[in-house]
């Protein structure tokens, strides 16, 4: 499951003890450059810039990468259609819609600047647990409340999708796909009307289970201590000025 | 007596990670009561996930009545009429309102009708000695009564072999007795994943071991190999380990206090 | 489904946010109120957010070939008011960015104003609409689910539109283009989320 | 040895259903190492869970070094420093997905600064042998895993008295044999909530024995008083069950296969 895959991998990754801060930097600078610059050069340069990262030094899996793109290259190719496709102007259609030249040109832009912006945020998402993100948040002062909601929403998740993944392995089991329709309905409602009780009562006995620990009004808890890497800052630097610089040249 | 379920050359685990079995071989006779033992994360659930047709193997053949599973759709589904897992935790497998919905849930799938259904149900409740529970909310059951919950719901689609994984983890001594009394009167071929070496050996008629990423099976009397168990990370029983302190032959195998009392004496 | 990274023009990304902004602060607000008022708040509502994550990777049987999924919003919008929705929804989106690349970072603000905030304003204010008008609760639950579901849906293809007008018939054009991608097909998935809160509903009284 | 922490008198339960212990009482003396005996929903949760301070007794009062625990926030406080329970579902009390944070937790609610925080988290990580699961995600750790950091988290905030609900449950015997030994290292006073008999007797300088709602306390000798047993659905643990149907003095009590050998010699 894609779920679990791109979180296992950013806290096996090599970046992790690497600091959020300057990760965050990189992975927004390749965003923003691919946002900013025009999809030749600039996108294709961050696109395998990212990939370059994401596979060399932060050692993930090429099928990882792989299905992890599955996603939004759906997206892409649903969200560049209508574009693609014109009211009026010259070129094959059927009606009133037309295959034009010009939308050809928009569609794959836009296609290129998605892949590129996606693999750019790849390389945060591959390298950090989110819950480092969370700690992160933390310094950058917003409320307390709000992150610990945030933080136990991430663990709860991962007790609740284990669940839903064994529940609908066992309703297999016991032959759950020859079902008629309207029972395989009520077979999906019974199980997330199960859940939501699973999950209510989950979250009354951790309640009970962290006030035993001395929970009050806060989840304090200690921030992993990572060292500044000026090689790493400095590496963001070259590469991004270099794809910017890339694209100054071509124009 | 003829196998009815086995495993030949069996590789399996998750991608990404080193396979959990390695070239495992188990061969379940009809009718046999069997343990399979093993310490945590060594592989027993997942034996049991590909003997049940639930994790597609790597590598190797899963054998139901001397035919190879071939893991397509149709063949998944005739192989989980013949073959049920009951898996550890009971929450991973009820999801009714009540006792009763839930138990219906695969003899309906099986096709038979409200009337078959219900017969069924009662059945298997009686079976597992739960009647009185039948009208109850799952969610409000004590975890002793949601595990007979979900093993009824098991048995209810009367399979031929029945795999429970850990079914008396938890429960308290007369919680495990009268569990295994109610697998006693079963007359299903009953394969009972647990690190309880004491039951097993006071239990089963067939022992399977895993360790090392491969099943050793044989009689229970396997059960005194300190190699074996060393290998395993399990202790010998203290039925065998206490004949054994006193230099007394474990033949016949003592399986109770009472066997045990005999060889002294 | 959400916008893609990269899909949108940096200053309409930037506009976004500024009108996500004000409600997610609002509701930011909200939550801080109930977690003051006792922790057990924060633990159910983490349960509700990590729930609305889960939602959205429950396959519903019969709407095959759809690539979209459940939103979750509108349930959460009748049992949390929708201030509390814009909150938790927008932490849904951030962990649907990074955990699934679904959605993006610069397009957070766009997804976050279509699913959180705009679905569950649209699917609150139909629930209270049934409410006055005394309909049976079941019903009020359908269009509540139903509504917030596909208006997301609707918002998404508006915003698109208004990134990517058509070369003749500008905005109106790309609007119908759109929605015939993005919402069109999700009708049968708005009215499968409708059935399935119907459904819910009747679980709970039944336990 | 003076006593650390008791209970008198005590009556508790959930309100709306009868009291699940009612006049029950125990006195845990400092440096005892105690095993708690009962079946499942014999009300040895809430025993443990009233002893911590986390559940308010309906009547009767905790004493901690002989003082009586009074239930407003600044007591509680003081009590938790002192008490510590560690719950049998690990899920229950990690919160954080990261284990040296979830550790620190307790560690900082006490009031020490970063690095005194730092310095207990490895010292708790360290006694529970778990080191190399600093850096790792609480989800993807084994169960086994799980309650060693829950453990942990207890063990880090110093408390005088651990008190432990189940910690054996669904651990394989090299498991248990690892947490016991861990636990014996501990210098803390150890209270054990368990329903193996056969551990409490080798393992345990007291037991307490929960049944008809109240608490039966002393050496491990009464476990194999046949009538209190009976009323607890207890089974004698094998080594007095053995010397029993062999005839033989129970006294000194047997607790390993080697004192039962050295019985029967």
């Amino acid at each position: 499951m894609t779920t679990y895959s791109i979180d296992d991998a950013a806290w096996g990754s090599p970046w992790r003890r690497r600091r959020v801060g300057e990760k965050m930097l990189l992975s927004l600078a390749l965003v923003l450059t691919a946002l900013l610059t025009p999809p030749w050069p600039g996108c294709v340069a961050v696109a395998l810039f990212s990939v370059f990262l994401i596979l060399g030094p932060a050692r993930i899996r090429p099928s990882l990468l792989a299905t992890v793109l599955v996603a939004p290259l759906t997206f892409l190719l649903l969200g560049t259609l209508p574009v693609v496709i014109q009211f009026g102007g010259d070129g094959w259609g059927v009606g009133p819609l037309r295959l034009t030249q010009e939308g050809l040109t928009t569609a794959a832009g836009l296609f290129v600047h998605g892949i590129a912006g996606t693999l750019a945020i790849m390389v945060l998402a591959t390298t950090t647990p989110m819950i480092d993100v969370l700690t992160w948040l933390r310094g950058v002062h917003l409320p307390d409340p709000l992150l610990e909601v945030a933080s136990l929403t991430y663990r709860l998740l991962f007790l609740l999708l284990a669940t839903t993944i064994a529940v609908r392995g066992a309703q297999q089991a016991r032959l759950g796909d020859e079902a008629t329709f309207r029972r395989r309905w009520a077979t999906v409602a019974a199980t997330t009307g199960s859940i939501i009780l699973r999950t209510w009562d989950r979250a009354a006995r951790l309640q009970r289970g962290l006030e035993g620990r001395g929970y009050e009004d806060s989840l304090v808890t200690l921030a992993p201590i990572r060292r500044r890497s000026w090689s790493f800052v400095a590496m963001t630097a070259v590469g991004v000025s270099g794809v910017w610089l890339l694209c100054l040249a071509a124009a | 007596m003829t196998e009815i379920l086995g495993a030949l050359d069996l590789t399996a685990g998750f991608p990404g990670s080193p396979p959990v079995l390695d070239g495992a071989c188990v061969s379940i006779r009809r009718g046999v009561r069997m343990a399979l033992l093993g310490q945590n994360g060594s592989g027993k659930t997942t034996l049991l996930r590909c003997l049940a047709g639930a994790l597609t193997p790597i590598r190797g053949t899963i054998r139901a009545n001397g035919t190879a599973l071939a893991h397509d759709r149709a063949s998944l589904r005739a192989h989980r009429r013949l073959v049920q897992l009951v898996l550890q935790d009971p929450d991973d497998q009820l999801f009714s309102a009540d006792v009763t919905q839930d138990v219906s849930f695969g003899p309906l799938n099986l096709g038979l009708g409200e009337a078959g259904a219900r017969a069924r149900v009662e059945e298997a409740l009686e079976l597992l000695a739960i009647t009185h529970l039948a009208e109850r909310p799952t969610h409000q059951l004590s975890y002793g009564e949601r595990k007979r919950v979900a093993i009824a719901g098991a048995v209810a689609m009367r399979p031929s072999v029945l795999l429970l994984d850990e079914p008396t983890a938890g429960l308290d001594p007369a919680g495990v007795a009268e569990l295994m009394a109610t697998l006693d009167g079963l007359d299903t071929t009953v394969v009972l994943a647990t690190h309880d070496v004491d039951l097993a050996l006071s239990w089963a008629d067939e022992v399977a071991v895993v360790s090392g990423r491969r099943v050793r099976q044989g009689d229970p009397s396997i059960l005194g190999d300190a190699e074996l168990l060393a290998s395993a990370r399990l202790r010998r029983p203290w039925q065998l380990e206490l004949l054994h302190r006193l230099g007394l032959s474990a033949n016949p195998l003592p399986r109770s206090v009472d066997d045990v009392a005999r060889a002294i004496q | 489904m959400h916008i893609a990274e990269g899909f949108l023009p940096p200053l309409q990304c930037a506009a976004w946010f500024a009108v996500a902004a004000p409600f997610v602060i609002h509701g930011g607000r909200a939550v801080v109120r109930e977690a003051r008022k006792s922790p057990e708040n924060r633990l159910l509502l983490a349960a509700a957010g990590a729930f609305t994550f889960v939602l959205s990777a429950i396959k519903l049987p019969s709407v095959t070939g759809s690539s979209s999924h459940p939103t979750g919003t509108g349930a959460g919008t009748i049992l949390f008011k929708p201030p509390v929705m814009a909150f938790l929804g927008t932490v849904v989106l951030l962990f649907q960015a990074l955990l699934l690349a679904h959605g993006g970072l610069t397009t957070l603000g766009a997804n976050v104003f279509s699913m959180a905030i705009a679905g569950p304003w649209a699917g609150y204010g139909v629930w209270r609409l049934f409410k006055a008008a005394k309909a049976p609760t079941w019903l009020g639950v359908f269009f509540a689910m139903a509504v917030a579901n596909l208006f997301t849906y609707c918002v998404t293809s508006l915003q698109l539109a208004l990134a990517y007008p058509d070369a003749t018939t500008g905005f109106l054009g790309a609007l119908a283009k759109f929605l015939g991608v993005f919402a069109v097909t999700q009708i049968p998935l708005s009215i499968a989320e409708g059935v399935l809160g119907v459904l819910l509903f009747g679980f709970f009284t039944r336990v």
